[in-house]
């Protein structure tokens, strides 16, 4: 096996990880923010360690480019998304969990 | 890898289906609202992985619009869905 | 050696994944079709959307994929999401009792009519099993039209086969649905003008994201127009993008200036329809039949029209979500 | 091949599946709901036969019909939904009255 594909098959591995992880968090996590917290890690890292995992294995730099593109465009619609439900869910009087 | 690429993205599937539950759940629409923004980037994911495992190069381009995309359903929500109430709460 | 042992592995897992897939699917459309509350019928909708962009890319339909992306993830959401606002703005205080009359019309079955409950179940199977029957006596291997199209595929002017059936070989077909969208439109305008607007400043967040996102919607459905001539895309997908793009700017609270509501918009819809039309018109008069395009110009020509078409088809969907005719405010 | 008769059953099921659906619901906007996913339903049964059988390049006309299909379909529902807010407006309810079945 190529040292590509060994490096590959690990980073889309943890991406998976941080898949699982993040509906995991959706699932069990006890109120919006933070089920938001758990969502945002599958977006930002499960998302970029795959397009990581992928790009090593594209066949041009212009490619590896596209997947990169796409990855900075979820984050930014993620992270966006993520402060206009906190605030609106904020001012819709939605009490953050306490312990 | 092809192998590889596909059991992850039968995976990412399986991730998938078990988020409905919130949707099920609830109990506000903003948690709906969150697990259909996670369906998006699995989604997203997802075809990366196909358009790898199947050699299938212009499916990046899906991926590309859903990642593009992948807003305006949710300014949707936080905009009208949503603000409907505050909008109506405002007026009385 | 390795590869050929892990092939019916292979086929196994793509299997698994078509079936998991498939009942998704239709678990999906089951619960968005009964879940008491409209809200979660919504989201389980858009989700179905979704599912069905990942069939269409297992199908090897990556056009169709595209179309079912740009539409599902952006535009049908929107749409809903914004109707549902509307309809609870109305009167908000009958909502609670709208869920629970939504409750009762799919729980309760009072006992004289279990009857006809019976009867429908009789005739949906009957329904479903005529459906079935009929596909699976369908001719096998059949290729369809596959072959005449790429036969033909050098004289359309473009080399992926999906646009030269769109564009050239039915041409009539795509000239109509273009019709079929300004109709839509106008029926929407017969009931008057826009709703009132919701007058909420967007925030720093909110106009950061869609100055950065509507460019770059407007240049993929430039790229996803131009490389429609010889790969998926098109100007139907490129249309649907910038459909998204004018809905976002909607969403924000943008408006068309008033100098620009009239006839520069009425303008701008009918261009597709017009241009196609015209280079129809054009070469019946060069004695050629309506939409017959010479092979040495039919590429040239074939991207003039998707232009104007993507432009009209963007604009139409994104007028179709503002509810109304632009030029008229019914404020009450 | 059994991607193909799969991915059809799908469809049949989700016509019937909406088809059940738009007639029992009274609530108009799941009416549209209903409408469309027996819409995907017919797209799903019309690509899955057109998909290649071995090797060969699937049907490009069945694909060009449901692409302008779904962008037809969207159209017709904001029409559809357009009704719906204009019947609310008229009538106050945005779902069909309920009549007594028999």
């Amino acid at each position: 096996m190529l040292l590509s594909e060994f490096l590959t098959s690990v980073l889309l591995l943890a991406g998976a990880f941080f898949f699982l992880a993040g509906t995991v968090g959706l699932l069990r996590f006890p109120d919006v923010y933070t089920r938001l917290h758990a969502l945002t890690k599958a977006d930002n890292v499960g998302l970029g360690l795959m397009v990581l995992g992928l790009a090593l294995q594209a066949e041009s730099w212009a490619v590896a480019g596209k997947l990169l593109l796409i990855w900075l465009l979820v984050l930014l619609s993620s992270a966006s998304v993520a402060h206009l439900i906190a605030k609106a869910a904020r001012q819709k009087g939605i009490e953050p969990w306490k312990q | 890898m092809e192998m590889l690429y596909l059991a992850i993205a039968l995976f990412l599937l399986l991730t998938l289906v078990a988020g409905l539950w919130r949707v099920l759940r609830g109990p506000t629409s903003a948690d709906r609202m969150l697990a259909a923004q996670l369906f998006g980037t699995t989604a997203v994911a997802c075809v990366l992985l196909l358009a790898q495992a199947f050699e299938r190069p212009m499916l990046r381009d899906v991926a590309l619009i859903f990642a593009l995309l992948a807003a305006v359903t949710a300014v949707a929500f936080v905009r009208r869905a949503w603000a409907a109430g505050d909008q109506n709460d405002a007026v009385k | 050696m390795e590869a050929i042992s892990l092939l019916p592995l292979m086929t196994l897992l793509q299997l698994v994944f078509d079936t998991l897939l498939g009942f998704a699917l239709l678990w999906l459309a089951w619960r968005a079709l009964a879940s008491p509350e409209l809200f979660q019928a919504i989201v389980l909708f858009i989700a179905f959307g979704l599912l069905m962009a990942l069939a269409w890319v297992r199908l090897d339909a990556p056009d169709v994929a595209l179309a079912e992306a740009a539409i599902g993830a952006g535009l049908t959401g929107a749409l809903l999401l914004a109707t549902l606002a509307r309809l609870e703005v109305k009167n908000r205080a009958k909502s609670e009792l709208e869920k629970k009359h939504e409750v009762r019309v799919i729980t309760e079955k009072s006992k004289h009519q279990t009857f006809f409950f019976l009867l429908r179940m009789l005739l949906f199977m009957v329904v479903a099993t005529g459906l079935v029957y009929a596909v699976l006596t369908l001719p096998e291997n059949t290729s369809g039209l596959a072959m005449p199209v790429l036969e033909n595929l050098e004289s359309s002017g473009v080399s992926n086969p999906v646009t030269a059936v769109l564009l050239n070989y039915r041409g009539y077909d795509t000239l109509l649905e273009l019709s079929v969208l300004l109709l839509a439109l106008l029926g929407v305008w017969s009931f008057g003008g826009i709703p009132k607007p919701y007058r909420s400043f967007p925030g720093p967040v909110l106009n950061m994201l869609s100055r950065l996102l509507i460019p770059l919607l407007i240049m993929v459905a430039g790229y996803l127009l131009w490389v429609g001539a010889h790969a998926p895309g098109g100007a139907f997908q490129g249309g649907s993008v910038l459909g998204a793009a004018g809905v976002l700017l909607l969403l924000v609270g943008w408006r068309l200036g008033t100098r620009f509501v009239g006839l520069p918009l009425r303008i701008t819809l009918v261009f597709g329809v017009g241009i196609f039309v015209s280079a129809g018109v054009v070469f019946i008069l060069l004695g050629r039949q309506f939409l017959e395009y010479p092979p040495s110009f039919a590429g040239v020509l074939i991207l003039l029209i998707e232009a104007a078409a993507t432009l009209s088809i963007g604009i139409t969907l994104a007028a179709l979500f503002l509810g109304g005719r632009p030029e008229f405010r019914r404020h009450k | 091949m059994n991607t193909v008769y799969l991915y059809t059953m799908v469809g049949v099921g989700l016509f019937t599946l909406g088809l059940y659906a738009l007639l029992i619901h009274s609530h108009l906007l799941r009416k549209i709901l209903a409408i469309n996913v027996m819409g995907s339903g017919v797209f799903l049964v019309l690509v899955a036969l057109a998909a290649p059988t071995q090797g060969a390049v699937p049907d490009p006309v069945p694909h060009a019909m449901v692409i302008t299909g779904i962008v037809v379909a969207v159209s017709a529902t904001a029409l559809a939904l357009a009704l719906v807010l204009r019947v609310r407006t008229e009538t106050g309810r945005a779902e069909l009255p309920e009549e007594p079945l028999e």
